[in-house]
């Protein structure tokens, strides 16, 4: 490669940890030879499409699918009845919970269409135009029933039911009817009413936020291809492939084993791609049609289909001293679940107040079914619309007891050994230093003009860790091959390769980290929750240590000593004493058949110790008082990282979270017309941040290291998605004294806003 | 349905290719040339991901009907590097890390290739707008602007102005 | 003895006890002793819950060691993007 | 559907007089979009830019020739005609991205008669005139009578525009087109403004026209603009009596990109900055 690494030192202590390399994946993806879910054409492969539904909800009364089944070119044909039925019940842990009836009736509806664009039938022809023909071929007859939207209307008691069968969970007594409120959560803890007896200053306003999609550039794809012994091949883009293995084969009624999926590279996730939509569709059409199948959604149906995360109306009030310290919190939240029970609301409960120290707190969430899709992760799931809320009122709190808003975080920072707003005691955390970061950046003092202003806001993620495996082999070159089963999003291959040479002492360009598919590496948790580099990364450690003492156990070997006389420095064998010549892992690679075979190590963890993570930032913005078009000026994120592996990864993960942010706050909005069909499903009117709507976005990264990890990494991916939208609020009232508590805060909301206020 | 048959040049070599009259360039080149670095990101112009440069000018193939390719020249992320290694684009954004997924990257060098093609010393701002029609989800377009810049920069240099 | 400290949706099981002290080497253990004090309880804290033991949040822990002294919340399932 | 690209203005007659079902394209900006978005495929796409004069762009004694299909970039890159219809090319370059100025003309932003086409008010504010070819041969209208609704033109099916025609500026005259959308780039306008005058030696406004975009069903002209300004010097007490009736001849509608108060209430402020610019252009050519 012409191409060579960004000279950066590394960190003190590491000779790798820290620096820039060009990533290994990185050749194939400016040359175009990187294949995505859709790049993979098959010989004899038919083109499947999915019937999707126009109406918000319906009962299906009959689907007759004949005349399509007899139409030229068409293979296969499935409905809901092609695929079991499964129980209900929470099945998987973490970040991979889920409910089986729920996943099987989003994936292919039964009795019921949930929301406009909810899959029904699908058929597999041997071109897209006859399979599109092949749908229009299909005949469904609906009862269109009444839908529901807003989440006060659905929690109202004349509200339409999605499900007959979903009763409150968490409330007492146990309701007895059914609603679209599929579970009340509640953080309580001391006492509200004497925390806001302790006010000075209380401050209490409704939010509402649009449902929002995660907008990766690249739509859902598959090729399935179920072979003659009735083993399926999958290649899809997904964040992760076992879970895409569990769910298709689930879904099918069969084992996991049955089922193989080979990771495409993925055109980006943000969470939207950590559950399956049409990976079962396409492998049982292609069982049926005994052909190769492909489905490529459109860009339409993942805007309908996919995706998003919830809408909400949030209400809270926040009480505090008139030195600045905060005495209570109390509100609610209920959040968009879309057609199947699941919205983050509770994290949103957790978060919302977490880099903060606050005795009293009484928040509750409501979960709400309603009639569009189903929500799925989107970066930090939950946290960033209760934070637009809560940060926004804590900019109002410290405006009224007159302290600079960055003073007055600090004065009430939660740290170490501090309990947490959701409970538990807080380990080492860096939220701090985030907000000092911010306050010493030249950025903060920056003289503003007319109509401008400035706007802070903070944010906390919790950072997951998980199942991770990884297998090392040494090559007979004495290179290394790192094999891992977490898709790379954003690079986390190089920062697999970084965290491996370090280990292995050897060059980082003579690792070769592999994202491998189910039946090459041991089962991997999906890459979500800001847990790759953490918790595969201590996996591809903890492979790389048993490799390096496999090394010097051969390197004794054949200095015949005693393996703890054998030191591995740089990369080789070296023997205390010295005197013999050392051994690199190539030397000790040619000699393996005579030491022992290949040199090879695998490992695998269940990662605990991911250290949380906090972003301070800081918005500049531009107001046009005729208009009400918002310019955003200047940006600057300071985000703790723990310990950077590959800082430019580290960076790009904070501006891409502050650039989705900053389209929540403008202008990115689920728009339905009044039958419920999404009026925008397109990036014309779905309006994503282009380039010449943002500034540069300066990063600090702030290094906490974190105790759980041997180098100290904290996830990064998640936590820069948190503040933007309260820091854009902020900056917009220092521009104008307007308080907006309404997403998107679009040219028309806030020219409204300066209207009512006589501007 | 007959197809049409075209014959055309794609990133410098004589190409033909048979297509259905409706299908759009990007298909072909997808499905047919087999160029499968053209990305579909909406297939409706909203997302660049589709970028070519066809007969000199910036497009998106998704925007063009295939038959319309007869006799065109085309350009592909697939035709910019030379026998003498990367475009210095290629280059900038491997090094300034200006790709996170990728999906999108093929779009902004073709995209960036026709800005410098036309000017080669463009002003951030000008770099901006000239890849507005890019969608990129995952970077914030931070590093992919300064990447471009780069390029010109390092462009510049090789061929200082005469 | 581990402290484990219940949220509002759990004190419902605990007939509204908030903390209690527990004797427990590992969280199953604590599971089981719980449920011995407030029966039903078991069922809530094993299916889908993640368990925090000083600050420290993990899923799939029922063999996860509980240090003497050690404080213990159960939280909800934790999703990430 | 069939692809035909035919050399001439006559053979393309012939194409669509032999087939009802033909339908002309030039950029196919808007019209691969619509076919994606469920709109019926034609029989026969009739691809218009390998017709040399469709493509054209000259200047032709006192006037500017664009062809229908000519695309926008070519426009920006013709020194001359920016410097005389700054805002006519303005416009043109508001249309979408780079990728699609290669495209996007003139021609099939009138033709799709979008309420909402940027270049509509600025060939409007110019007197702009269509050239249309059909079987009875060409026959020239003004821009302004092209465009009866959302999606329908005056042409009939078997015609189709062949260019464009705009009168150079006399002296101490400028256009201007400004428009809003929520991002800076990739949307569609929210609400568009152009305008144009010519100023007396004094300075002293002799000749106003204004055209809103996308507070309508078709562009809407600003007569009282006019009536307020000419004779007069652009003051804000006059601009402020402008921008309430560009305001009052909106008839705009509530969408997903905007309400009706807001297209009036920006629709006035387009036109006074439109306005402002246009004489500030206006007083350097002078």
């Amino acid at each position: 490669m012409t191409v060579t690494a960004t000279t950066t030192d590394p960190q003190p202590g590491y000779k790798w940890v820290g620096t820039r390399p060009v990533r290994h994946d990185g050749l194939d993806k400016v040359t175009g030879r990187a294949r995505y879910g859709a790049d993979l054409n098959l010989p004899g492969m038919l083109i499947g499409a999915v019937l999707r539904s126009p109406h918000a909800h319906a009962r299906i009364l009959s689907i007759d699918t004949s005349a399509a089944e007899a139409m030229e070119g068409v293979r296969a044909v499935v409905t809901g009845a092609d695929f079991p039925m499964l129980e209900s019940g929470g099945e998987g842990s973490g970040e991979e919970y889920y409910d089986p009836l729920d996943l099987c009736r989003n994936v292919m509806a039964r009795d019921k269409v949930l929301y406009e664009g909810h899959a029904l039938a699908a058929v597999a022809a041997t071109s897209r135009r006859e399979a599109l023909a092949a749908l229009a071929a299909i005949e469904v007859d609906y009862e269109v029933l009444p839908h529901v939207l807003d989440v006060s209307e659905a929690m109202a008691p004349d509200a339409p039911i999605l499900h007959e069968d979903l009763i409150t969970e968490g409330v007492e007594p146990v309701p007895t009817t059914p609603s679209n409120v599929a579970s009340r959560y509640v953080i309580d803890r001391g006492d509200i009413e004497k925390g806001f007896a302790e006010a000075d200053v209380i401050v209490e306003r409704e939010f509402v936020t649009q449902p929002v999609h995660q907008g990766y550039i690249e739509p859902h794809a598959v090729v399935a291809d179920v072979g003659e012994d009735g083993k399926a091949t999958v290649f899809c883009s997904s964040q992760g492939h076992f879970m895409v293995r569990a769910h298709t084969a689930e879904l099918l009624g069969w084992e996991p084993s049955r089922v193989k999926v080979i990771p495409a590279e993925i055109g980006g996730g943000f969470g939207g791609k950590t559950t399956v939509y049409v990976e079962p569709v396409a492998t049982r059409l292609s069982q049926k049609a005994g052909r190769p199948v492909k489905i490529v959604m459109t860009r339409d149906e993942v805007f309908r289909a996919t995706g998003p995360t919830s809408g909400c109306k949030i209400r809270l009030k926040v009480g505090a001293t008139r030195d600045g310290r905060l005495t209570a919190v109390s509100g609610s939240m209920a959040y968009q679940a879309g057609a199947f029970k699941g919205s983050p609301v509770s994290l949103g409960c957790m978060c919302a107040f977490a880099p903060y120290t606050i005795e009293n707190v009484f928040l509750e969430g409501f979960d709400v079914v309603v009639n569009m899709p189903k929500v799925t992760a989107y970066r930090a799931p939950g946290a960033p619309m209760a934070s637009f809320a809560s940060e926004t009122l804590l900019d109002e709190i410290a405006e009224r007891v007159g302290m600079d808003p960055l003073e007055f975080r600090l004065h009430n920072a939660a740290e170490e050994g501090v309990r947490s707003v959701y409970g538990p005691i807080h380990k080492r955390i860096g939220f701090r230093e985030t907000v000092e970061a911010v306050r010493d950046h030249p950025h903060y003092s920056i003289e503003l003009g007319p109509n401008q202003g400035r706007g802070v806001a903070s944010g906390f993620w919790f950072n997951f860790g998980g199942s991770s495996s990884a297998t090392v082999h040494i090559n007979e070159d004495g290179t290394a091959s790192v094999l891992t089963g977490s898709p790379d999003i954003g690079g986390s291959r190089a920062s697999m390769a970084l965290m491996a040479a370090e280990e292995l002492g050897i060059d980082v360009y003579d690792v070769t980290p592999i994202v491998s598919d189910t039946e090459s590496v041991g089962y991997t948790d999906v890459t979500g929750g800001s847990r790759v580099t953490h918790a595969t990364g201590l996996a591809v450690i903890d492979a790389c240590r048993k490799v390096v003492a496999d090394l010097r156990a051969r390197a004794a070997m054949v200095w015949d000593v005693d393996v703890d006389e054998v030191e591995w420095v740089d990369g080789r064998a070296q023997h205390v004493s010295g005197d013999r010549a050392p051994m690199t892992t190539r030397d000790l690679a040619a000699d393996a058949a005579g030491t022992g075979g290949p040199i090879t190590a695998s490992a695998a963890v269940n990662a605990r110790g991911a250290g949380a993570a906090f972003s301070t930032q800081v918005c500049d913005v531009e107001v046009d008082p005729e208009t009400g078009y918002v310019k955003i000026l200047r940006y600057t994120t300071a985000q703790d990282a723990g310990r950077a592996i590959h800082p430019s990864y580290v960076e790009g993960q904070m501006q891409g979270g502050v650039a989705q942010g900053i389209g929540w706050a403008l202008n990115e909005e689920y728009i339905f017309d009044a039958d419920g069909t999404m009026e925008n499903p397109g990036f014309l009117d779905y309006r994503m941040p282009v380039a010449s709507d943002l500034p540069m976005i300066d990063t600090v990264i702030v290094e906490v290291p974190n105790p759980g990890h041997p180098y100290g990494v904290r996830g990064v991916g998640e936590v820069g998605i948190v503040p933007p939208m309260a820091a854009v609020a902020n900056a917009i009232h220092d521009a104008t004294g307007l308080r907006l508590s309404e997403l998107p805060m679009s040219p028309v909301k806030v020219l409204e806003a300066i209207g009512a206020n006589g501007g | 349905m007959s197809r049409k048959h075209v014959t055309c040049t794609i990133n410098g070599d004589p190409a033909e290719f048979l297509c259905e009259e409706d299908q759009s360039l990007l298909d072909a080149l997808r499905d047919v040339v087999g160029l499968m670095g053209v990305k579909e990101g909406c297939a409706t112009g909203d997302c660049g991901a589709c970028s070519v440069i066809l007969d000199g000018r910036l497009n998106c193939s998704c925007l063009v009907l295939a038959p319309e390719a007869e006799g065109a020249t085309i350009v592909t992320v697939e035709g910019m590097a030379g026998p003498d290694g990367l475009h210095p684009l290629q280059e900038t954004f491997l090094e300034g890390a200006a790709l996170q997924c990728g999906i999108c990257t093929p779009g902004f060098l073709v995209a960036g290739k026709a800005l410098l093609d036309r000017n080669p010393d463009p002003t951030e701002e000008e770099v901006r707008y000239a890849v507005a029609g890019n969608l990129c989800r995952c970077t914030g377009y931070d590093k992919i602007v300064r990447s471009i810049l780069d390029a010109a920069a390092r462009m510049g240099e090789a061929a200082p102005a005469s | 003895m581990a402290r484990v400290i219940f949220g509002s949706a759990l004190r419902r099981y605990t007939g509204g006890v908030d903390e209690v002290e527990i004797e427990a080497t590992t969280v199953r253990s604590l599971i089981n002793a719980l449920d011995r004090r407030f029966p039903g309880l078991g069922k809530h804290l094993e299916s889908g819950m993640a368990v925090a033991i000083d600050g420290e949040i993990m899923t799939d822990a029922l063999y996860e060691p509980v240090p003497e002294d050690a404080e213990v919340h159960f939280l909800p399932p934790i999703g990430g993007g | 559907m069939r692809y035909v690209a035919p050399t001439s203005i006559e053979e393309t007659v012939s194409v669509l007089a032999g087939d009802v079902r033909a339908q002309v394209y030039a950029g196919a900006t808007d019209f691969i979009p619509q076919l994606r978005m469920g709109r019926p495929e034609p029989g026969v796409a009739v691809d218009l830019k390998r017709i040399d004069r469709l493509t054209d762009l000259r200047r032709e004694g006192d006037t500017w020739v664009i062809g229908a299909a000519t695309p926008s970039a070519r426009l920006s890159e013709e020194e001359d005609l920016v410097a005389e219809l700054p805002g006519l090319v303005e416009a043109a370059h508001l249309i979408g991205s780079d990728q699609i100025q290669s495209r996007a003309s003139l021609g099939g932003n009138l033709c799709n008669a979008s309420p909402a086409a940027d270049s509509v008010p600025a060939m409007v504010v110019n007197d702009g005139r269509a050239v249309i070819a059909g079987p009875a041969g060409m026959r020239t209208i003004p821009v302004a009578s092209v465009v009866t609704g959302p999606g329908s033109t005056s042409l009939a099916t078997d015609e189709f525009l062949v260019e464009l025609v705009f009168d150079r500026p006399p002296p101490r005259t400028a256009d201007a087109y400004l428009r809003f959308i929520p991002r800076t780039e990739m949307d569609i306008a929210v609400v568009g403004a152009g305008a144009r005058l010519t100023l007396d030696e004094a300075g002293r406004c002799q000749e106003v026209s204004v055209a809103l975009g996308a507070v309508a069903p078709t562009v809407v002209m600003v007569p009282a603009a006019a009536d307020i300004l000419v004779g007069n010097p652009l003051t804000d007490e006059a601009l402020k009596r402008v921008a309430a009736e560009a305001s009052a001849v909106c008839n705009p509608i509530d969408d997903k990109r905007g309400t009706k108060a807001y297209r009036r209430q920006v629709a006035g402020v387009l036109a006074v900055r439109a306005l402002r610019l246009a004489a500030d252009r206006a007083a350097r050519t002078g």
